[in-house]
């Protein structure tokens, strides 16, 4: 089966600064797959290469078996998709959700527009109350909501998600991991999830991988984490430290 | 143990141009020489009520209160001027993050050195020396050199030292911090968490630590404080976390993922109007 | 390590600064193209300026034959430019000296102006806009935005008739137009071109005051229209510097709020601030021609409208180049200063 | 819920609008409230809506011709009873000429804002997205337009192209759309990296779309605030060249070219020049304060608090 | 204040391109040279038709009309101590006419070209100067055009000691400059006053020459200081920052007159202000327009109000106090005569046309008024401002409809005018001789024939009737609307005595200006 995502020996420099040092995977279709790390490592850079908005400088990419070239297709776009981190930043502050979600539409010429704006609404739980609103209407999850519609809306099979939740509260955060699970099994997705917190991380995924610096540090399942079977010390550390506070520390 | 703050239906409130805005809405509660953690979840009037003891409320907003007293001193009654001296002297604040709250045109040793020269009469050379030993008692490596480095020249969890030693240096008798460590990595901010409780420890300071992060609220303080809607839903020492009443309170707890716990899907807080009333 | 290092920094020293050699020559270049084209383009007969209306037509002939007028556009901007190449500007028609002399008299006299203006509009301006931003909303900013506004909405040369009518002819506060009196005329050794300086250099301290008594009505006058623009500019960046969290935490450290006003807010305000007094002194180093006219002021700003008006395009250009590299050199002092100022930018 | 119960206010106000239009109308509306809580704001509109009005009734409003005068009899008369403003040295009612002389004020900011701050905005835009290449050769043009002295350009294009109003407004727009393009590509600087561009590109739209339809309406209110500010320069540029003689054509009751000719009697006859500077200051702190209220109102950061 | 020994005038100078008296023809250098150099005969200020003694005590005209010879004053000298010699006069006009710049026409119209000179103007002996001519000109004529700046006479000496060598070429054939880059800026004359500095656009100090043969002037110096704005001007004379004030505007001179500090004195320039109409515009080509057009004017109130002590109305082309000049000022204001005259050119209902109008007054308020008169009578007027060198282009290439315009005497004579305004020699584009009539295509080859027969009639008064016929003429036919003739004003201070204006710029003499 060929996979639905295969990085080889990718490589991402801005200017002098190596941000992506010859990092290899591979993800199955309808996998989900997380990368975690600390700020700075290159996680996000990772899907952004991916997506197309990071300079590529060595190694390859391939999506269900296609190979990239730097330039993409409009056929690439129908196949990725992405969830950034900051729902405040990710939606045009000019323009209504109604708006938001036609673009891509229009892009790509469909034609029942109308019939997808309601269906993708329903779909991420909004009602179409919140159809003609602006993004400082709506609260950071319910934005989330409208980036996971948007994202959604042109029917893609791979799914970036970009720390989807780490600006939300715990509660709302809640909701829109269900979601994102609701979506997967409905319409069989692949995610590469990217989060700095460990739980979340290990409930979303089956695979995960540690990175520093740009570089690989080890590749796991969700099992080994919770199982505390990791390789590396700086996976452990991450580990301690997501316990939280202790005190004779 | 000696009360530091009595806090007594604290009103924090803002007119604005659809109507007045209560962020918060009655808050009691007092604080010796303790570390008190404040939780809820975005808007419920944290930062409000860290800010209306400070005397950092935004001009426009409006303050009431039965009782607003720190050891002694009535804060609704003390001019400006007398509050401006409280604070930093004796009542601090550290923000949420070091990106933006200092200064950053001016270097750390700088900002230290001013807090310092506001309330006290030093030389310029002692005054250098003693923000040289804060900046070390945040476990900064080598102060000299930090000392005279900007702010984006540091590293977040740097900054955040910086932040604390600058509003430590004064030795204030009540530290509040408004999310101290949210802006950083974890494993950076166990070690910045850590430094707070040894000052706290070492210098016998009132903590008041505001976070929306339960789990960290109740691993570090010793009593909790859980705010809804600008009220306090609930009230419990530390250690009782697990046995919280409110269904607000067990419902944040529960709705984050845990490691090696296979709940799918996560269970949801399901707000109930009258929490709010 | 440590070499290639060093040595990946010379490389980008020395990128930064042929890519700021490759702007300024594109920028002088387009100055020199566009200048040359204006001079063919303003249907104004250049040899005009040189033999007169009267000038019989054989003369007329010949004077363009002189001037290579005849000769066709590629070839005069050939010969221009290579002229220009070799730091030679021509002869101005109009005064007969060399651009560069002229230059060299009248742009002291504008600099000067336009510097007095500067710093009265920056001495004025930076504190009221401070005042309108912090008391925001009250009566105080109403008025200074008032009055910012008149300054930017009045008629130049008629505040400076007024002006003058009221503070030299009614009130005889000031001297009038002019850069000196011709009392001085004699006595008095221009070193540097900046009267007030030579008049210290040379310890003449009663030229100076007569130069002061001169300058300071014009310089006012400027004054206030950068003054319009500094207070206006001053309060928005306060405005803006007032919200950040810094504040907040300077506040949190019992700082009194004249520090936080004066030693933070405005000490931030102050690198964007830099460039726009910049601009502000390069708006007045081109703006200032019906000043100068008004205030009969030997500056570059009617030189060169002169010169337009009679097709000098030597003057025309020398003038140009003048300003364009001042602009460029505000520039880029702004630049430095702004980097000088704010620690974010050098790294 | 039902739509009766509403108010009209509710009904713009309501955050969960039903259609596009409702949408678009209650954001209009809040601007609207915004921008008319600034009591400043909404005396500058008055202004402009007053100049606009005047404008229009021009010929119904002006007591007397603003072409024709009697030299010999009403040359330079004061401000008095049958000339309130008083007449210029043509003899002419210098109210009746302010009047019709709105239009062509009017005309040239009107023209110039719609000449300029497209080209600018379209520079400015295009280079800040594209950058590379693009952004350098864009950018060194509008380098050189700004390193110019504004004047002697200003003039060099009148002169090419002849005088007159509506050269005066070309040339105008020519050499003010520097500062324009200048701030479409600082703004768009900031967008361009966001996640709401790189949203709308891993959308598979072209950079054409992406300029035209998601970054320049984002620069458009901050360039409306500039260009709203700049009116007044626009209008004093104007009556400097027709100080210089190259704006307007006699005898067209331009108000630069007013104060320029009534300048000569600024000192005996005062109100020739003050009446057409009083006019023009009244105008451009319409526009000023308009721009002030617009920028509070367009900007969602300055307002609120 | 000013300094006792100093006259301080406020003046707009930026005219003022060179000092050299053989390249210089505006009229701020005109006055500085008048001041500094001396002609081998002046203008008589008193009575503009004579001339009087320069550097030539004495002339005599030879029977045929074609010799002239000069007796120098004996024992004068230049401001550098060189005497001045009859070598000096020969050189000066060689220089001129070898030169050959825009004014060098006054001089080579006598038949003077760069190979005859030495022959045609001539040093007999150190006292004796002789010029030929090459035809029995009028006598006047010939005198007059010597009393211009161009007949300076140069301190040989002293400027060939700053004569550049010069590689002779088919448009110049000498070897050197004959002094000309260093007379742009610098003095060799020998005039009351000398020229110590002048600094363009912003000043020219004039300074006793103490070699000076006359009686010398009482002031130790004279400044001009440049001043744009009537205006400023005024507000200065007011303030006692300047003496006298020589740009006024009627507004502005009214003023002066009132106040009890300060006088004015005034005089009539020898410089005419008209309005041309093209003649390759079909409709202004009409017989009747133009007449019509000299109807539309409102000549009593531009005189009374635009004019007002700066400007007198004057039809004719000849300019008051010039031989020949015609007093007649037929035309009056009349419409419904224009009407008439329009109708009968089959233009009952009007017509457009252009105008081209400098942005300088009195000329803007001039044409607006002109355009509201004409008006009436259905001719619409579109009026082009435009800056003065922009509209001369405009008007030299005879692209222009209509077009205002100012007209300055070349030399004290009325050859000058005539020849400007009614001789047309060639009316084809690339004509060598571009008069006015030239520049609006008025085709008029019998006048031309006249012109020149008035040139060559001896007899003063004949040759003044003939003048007199050829503006009868014009005035009724030209398509010049002569409208008025400049009256020079000047606002002085109480104290300044003796200031005076004369007929032409070069003849503002100074020498006689004391202060109290
Ligand atoms: N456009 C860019 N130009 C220069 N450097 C960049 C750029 N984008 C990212 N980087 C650098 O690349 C490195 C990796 O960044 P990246 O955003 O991938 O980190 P991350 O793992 O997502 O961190 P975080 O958890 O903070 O989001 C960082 O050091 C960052 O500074
Ligand atoms: N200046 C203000 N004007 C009007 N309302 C305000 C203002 N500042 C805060 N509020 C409101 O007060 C409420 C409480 O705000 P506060 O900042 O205390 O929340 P918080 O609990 O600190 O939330 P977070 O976790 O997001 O920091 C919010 O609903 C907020 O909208
Ligand atoms: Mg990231
Ligand atoms: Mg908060
Ligand atoms: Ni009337």
């Amino acid at each position: 089966m060929t996979p639905a995502l295969a990085i080889d020996t990718l490589r991402v420099t801005f200017e002098d600064f190596v941000a992506l040092n010859d990092v290899s995977l591979t993800v199955a279709p309808g996998e989900s797959f997380g990368l975690v790390g600390e700020s700075g490592s290159g996680k996000s850079t990772l899907l952004r290469a991916v997506a197309g908005l990071a300079p590529i400088a060595g190694g390859t990419i391939e999506v269900n078996g296609q190979r990239l070239d730097t330039r993409r297709s409009k056929a690439f776009y129908r196949q990725v998709q992405m969830v950034f981190q900051d729902p405040y930043g990710s939606l045009h502050p000019r323009q209504t959700v109604d708006r938001l979600l036609l673009e891509p539409l229009a892009i790509h010429g469909f034609a029942d527009t109308e019939r997808r704006i309601v269906r993708a609404l329903d779909e991420v739980g909004l009602g179409s109350g919140f159809r003609f609103r602006y993004s400082h209407q709506l609260s950071g999850g319910q934005r989330q909501r409208v980036a996971i519609a948007r994202a959604l809306i042109l029917e893609p099979s791979i799914l970036l998600l970009d720390e989807p939740t780490s600006a939300l509260d715990a509660s709302v955060q809640a909701e829109v991991l269900n979601l994102l699970e609701e979506v997967r099994a409905a319409r069989k997705l692949t995610f590469v999830m990217v989060s700095h917190d460990l739980a979340v991380v290990t409930h979303m995924c089956d695979r995960l991988m540690v990175m520093q610096n740009g570089s690989e540090v080890e590749l796991l399942t969700s099992a080994d984490l919770a199982g505390r079977n990791v390789g590396q010390d700086y996976t452990r550390n991450l580990l301690i430290a997501s316990e939280g506070f202790r005190r004779s520390a | 143990m000696s009360t530091l703050l009595e806090v007594e239906d604290l009103r924090v409130s803002f007119p604005t141009r659809t109507g007045v805005v209560e962020a918060v809405r009655g808050v009691s509660f007092t604080l010796g020489r303790e570390r008190l953690g404040i939780v809820g979840e975005s808007g419920s009037g944290k930062s409000q009520t860290g800010r209306a003891i400070m005397g950092l409320t935004p001009e426009h907003g409006q303050i009431t209160a039965k009782k607003l007293e720190f050891s002694g001193i009535d804060l609704l009654k003390a001019s400006k001027a007398q509050r401006r001296a409280l604070r930093g002297n004796r009542i601090a604040m550290v923000l949420q993050d070091p990106k933006y709250s200092l200064n950053p045109v001016m270097t750390i040793g700088r900002q230290i050195v001013e807090t310092l020269r506001a309330h006290e009469k030093v030389s310029g050379a002692e005054a250098r020396k003693r923000a040289l030993d804060m900046l070390a008692a945040v476990q900064i490596r080598d102060p000299e050199r930090v000392f005279d480095l900007y702010p984006h020249e540091v590293s977040g969890g740097m900054g955040q030292r910086a932040m604390i030693a600058m509003m430590l240096v004064a030795d204030p008798e009540l530290l509040i911090a408004d999310e101290p460590t949210s802006a950083l990595d974890v494993t950076v901010q166990l070690e910045v968490l850590g430094i707070l409780n040894r000052l706290v420890a070492e210098r016998g300071m009132g903590l008041i630590f505001i976070s929306h992060d339960l789990r960290l609220v109740s691993s570090f303080c010793d009593r909790v404080i859980v705010m809804y809607a600008g009220r306090i839903v609930e009230e419990l020492p530390a250690g009782e976390l697990a046995h919280a009443k409110h269904p607000y309170t067990q419902g944040l707890l529960n709705c984050m993922p845990r490691i090696g716990a296979d709940r799918h899907p996560l269970p949801v807080l399901d707000r109930k109007p009258e929490w709010a009333l | 390590m440590p070499a290639r290092r060093a040595n990946r920094r010379a490389w980008a020293l020395f990128k930064s600064v042929a890519g700021f050699l490759v702007i300024v020559a594109t920028t002088y270049l387009g100055l020199l193209a566009v200048t040359f084209f204006i001079g063919r383009v303003v249907p104004i007969d250049p040899v005009l300026a040189i033999v007169g209306d009267r000038a019989p037509a054989h003369v007329v002939e010949r004077v363009r034959q002189e001037m290579g007028l005849n000769l066709p556009y590629y070839q005069q901007f050939i010969l221009y430019a290579k002229g220009v190449l070799q730091g030679d500007f021509g002869t101005s028609v109009l005064t007969t000296n060399p651009v560069m002399t002229d230059i060299r008299r009248v742009f002291p006299a504008t600099m000067e102006l336009a510097t007095v203006g500067t710093i009265i509009g920056a001495a004025f301006g930076i504190p009221l806009g401070v005042l309108a931003a912090v008391k925001r909303g009250s009566l105080a900013d109403q008025i200074v935005r008032i009055l910012g506004l008149i300054g930017y909405s009045v008629p130049i040369f008629w505040l400076g008739l007024l002006a003058l009518l009221v503070f030299y002819a009614r009130l005889g506060w000031t001297s009038g137009p002019g850069r000196i009196d011709v009392v001085y005329e004699y006595t008095f050794t221009p070193v540097t071109g900046f009267y007030l300086i030579d008049a210290v250099i040379t310890r003449d301290w009663a030229a100076f005051r007569d130069i002061f008594s001169h300058i300071i009505l014009p310089g006012s006058l400027l004054g206030y229209f950068s003054l319009a623009y500094i207070s206006r500019m001053t309060r928005s960046f306060m405005l803006n510097e007032l919200q950040q969290e810094y504040i907040v935490a300077a506040r949190a450290k019992g700082l009194s709020e004249t520090r936080i006003i004066w030693g933070h807010a405005l000490r931030n305000a102050a690198v964007p601030l830099v460039t726009v007094i910049a601009l502000s002194y390069a708006g007045l180093l081109e703006g200032s021609v019906l000043t100068e006219t008004v205030f009969a002021w030997p500056g570059l700003g009617l030189y060169i409208t002169n010169s337009l008006q009679n097709a000098d395009m030597n003057a025309v250009l020398g003038g140009t180049i003048v300003i364009g590299s001042v602009f460029i050199a505000i520039n880029l002092l702004s630049d430095v200063l702004y980097r000088m100022l704010d620690p974010r930018t050098r790294s | 819920m039902s739509e009766t119960a509403m108010t009209r206010r509710e009904w713009l106000l309501t955050d969960r609008p039903q259609s596009r239009l409702q949408a678009r109308l209650g954001r209009a509306y809040v601007t609207w409230r915004r921008f008319t809580a600034n009591r400043l704001a909404v005396v500058g509109m008055l202004i402009i809506v007053a100049l606009v009005l005047v404008a229009i009734f021009a010929p119904l409003l002006a007591p007397h011709s603003p072409y024709v005068g009697d030299l010999a009899g009403k040359r330079l008369l004061p401000p008095g009873d049958d000339h309130w403003l008083g007449t210029d040295d043509q003899g002419r009612d210098i109210l009746s000429r302010l009047i019709y002389g709105s239009r062509l004020t009017l005309q040239v900011v009107v023209l110039v804002a719609i000449i300029a701050a497209p080209i600018g905005l379209l520079v400015g835009t295009v280079a800040g997205y594209a950058g590379g290449w693009v952004d350098a050769v864009l950018m060194r043009i509008t380098d050189i337009f700004l390193a110019f002295p504004k004047l002697v350009l200003a003039l060099a294009f009148v002169a090419a192209l002849g005088p007159g109003i509506g050269n005066a407004i070309i040339a105008i727009a020519i050499t003010s759309w520097p500062p324009y393009a200048r701030i479409a590509r600082a703004e768009t600087l900031t967008v361009r990296n966001s996640d709401y561009i790189s949203a709308v590109r891993l959308m598979g739209a072209s950079p054409w779309r992406i300029v035209l339809r998601h970054i320049m309406p984002l620069c458009i209110s901050s360039l409306i605030v500039r260009v709203t500010l700049d009116m007044a320069g626009i209008i004093l540029t104007a009556a400097g060249l027709g100080f210089l003689g190259l704006g307007a054509q006699p005898p067209l009751p331009e108000w630069g070219a007013m104060i320029a000719s009534g300048r000569r009697f600024i000192l005996d006859q005062w109100w020739v020049a003050a009446m057409p500077g009083f006019a023009i200051l009244i105008v451009s702190l319409g526009f000023n304060l308009l721009g002030d209220g617009l920028r509070d109102a367009l900007d969602p950061r300055g307002s609120g608090q | 204040a000013t300094p006792a020994d100093t006259l301080v005038q406020a003046w707009a100078i930026d005219d003022t391109i060179t000092l050299d008296p053989a390249e210089s023809f505006e009229l701020s250098p005109a006055e500085f040279i008048g001041n500094t150099y001396n002609m081998l005969v002046r203008l008589d200020i008193d009575d503009t038709t004579k001339v009087k003694p320069g550097i030539a005590e004495s002339w005599e005209i030879s029977d045929d009309g074609l010799t002239y010879t000069f007796k120098l004053k004996p024992g004068i000298k230049f401001a550098s101590g060189n005497p001045i010699t009859a070598e000096d006069v020969a050189w000066s006009f060689e220089r001129v006419v070898k030169l050959d710049k825009s004014p060098a026409f006054i001089l080579t119209q006598f038949g003077l070209t760069g190979d005859n000179v030495a022959e045609k103007a001539k040093a007999v002996d150190d006292t004796t100067f002789v010029f030929t001519v090459d035809k029995p000109y009028a006598p006047s004529f010939v005198l007059n055009c010597l009393t211009a700046t161009v007949g300076a006479v140069l301190d040989k000496k002293l400027v060939m000691e700053h004569a550049q060598a010069t590689t002779p070429s088919d448009d110049y054939k000498y070897d050197t400059d004959f002094g000309y880059a260093w007379m742009k800026t610098n003095y060799a004359g020998s005039g009351p006053f000398k020229i110590r500095d002048w600094r363009a656009n912003e000043l020219v100090v004039l300074e006793r020459n103490d070699n000076y043969y006359g009686e010398k002037p009482a002031l130790a110096r004279v400044i001009y200081r440049h001043v744009k704005e009537s205006a400023t001007q005024r507000l200065m004379l007011e303030a006692g920052d300047v003496d006298v004030a020589r740009n006024l505007e009627p507004g502005d001179l009214e003023a002066v007159q009132k106040n009890t500090e300060l006088a004015s004195t005034s005089a009539p320039k020898g410089t005419v202000y008209y309005i041309s109409l093209n003649q390759k515009n079909e409709n202004l080509a009409k017989p009747e327009v133009r007449e019509a057009f000299k109807y539309l004017v409102d000549y009593d109130a531009i005189g009374a109000t635009l004019l007002k002590g700066i400007g007198e109305i004057h039809q004719t082309y000849q300019v008051k106090g010039v031989l020949g000049a015609l007093e007649s000022n037929p035309y009056t204001f009349d419409v419904a005569k224009a009407k008439e005259l329009l109708e009968k050119a089959g233009l009952k209902d009007g017509f457009s046309v252009t105008f081209d109008v400098r942005n300088t007054q009195p000329v803007t308020g001039i044409a607006e008024s002109f355009q509201q008169t004409a008006a009436q009578a259905g001719v619409k007027i579109e009026i082009i401002p435009g800056d003065g060198k922009q509209t001369l282009t405009k008007y030299r290439a005879r692209n222009h409809d209509m077009y205002i315009g100012q007209w300055g005497m070349d030399y004290w004579d009325p050859n000058t005018n005539a020849d400007a305004f009614t001789s047309n020699p060639d009316n084809s584009d690339d004509a060598a001789v571009k008069s006015l009539a030239w520049r609006n295509a008025w085709d008029i080859p019998e006048l031309t024939k006249q012109v020149q027969a008035a040139l060559l009639e001896r007899d003063n008064d004949k040759r003044a009737e003939l003048y007199q016929k050829l503006q009868q003429e014009a005035l009724e036919t030209s398509p010049f609307v002569m409208i008025f003739q400049q009256i020079e004003v000047a606002g002085v201070r109480g104290n300044v005595k003796g200031y005076r204006l004369g007929p032409s710029f070069d003849s503002n003499p100074l020498a006689p200006v004391s202060k109290e």
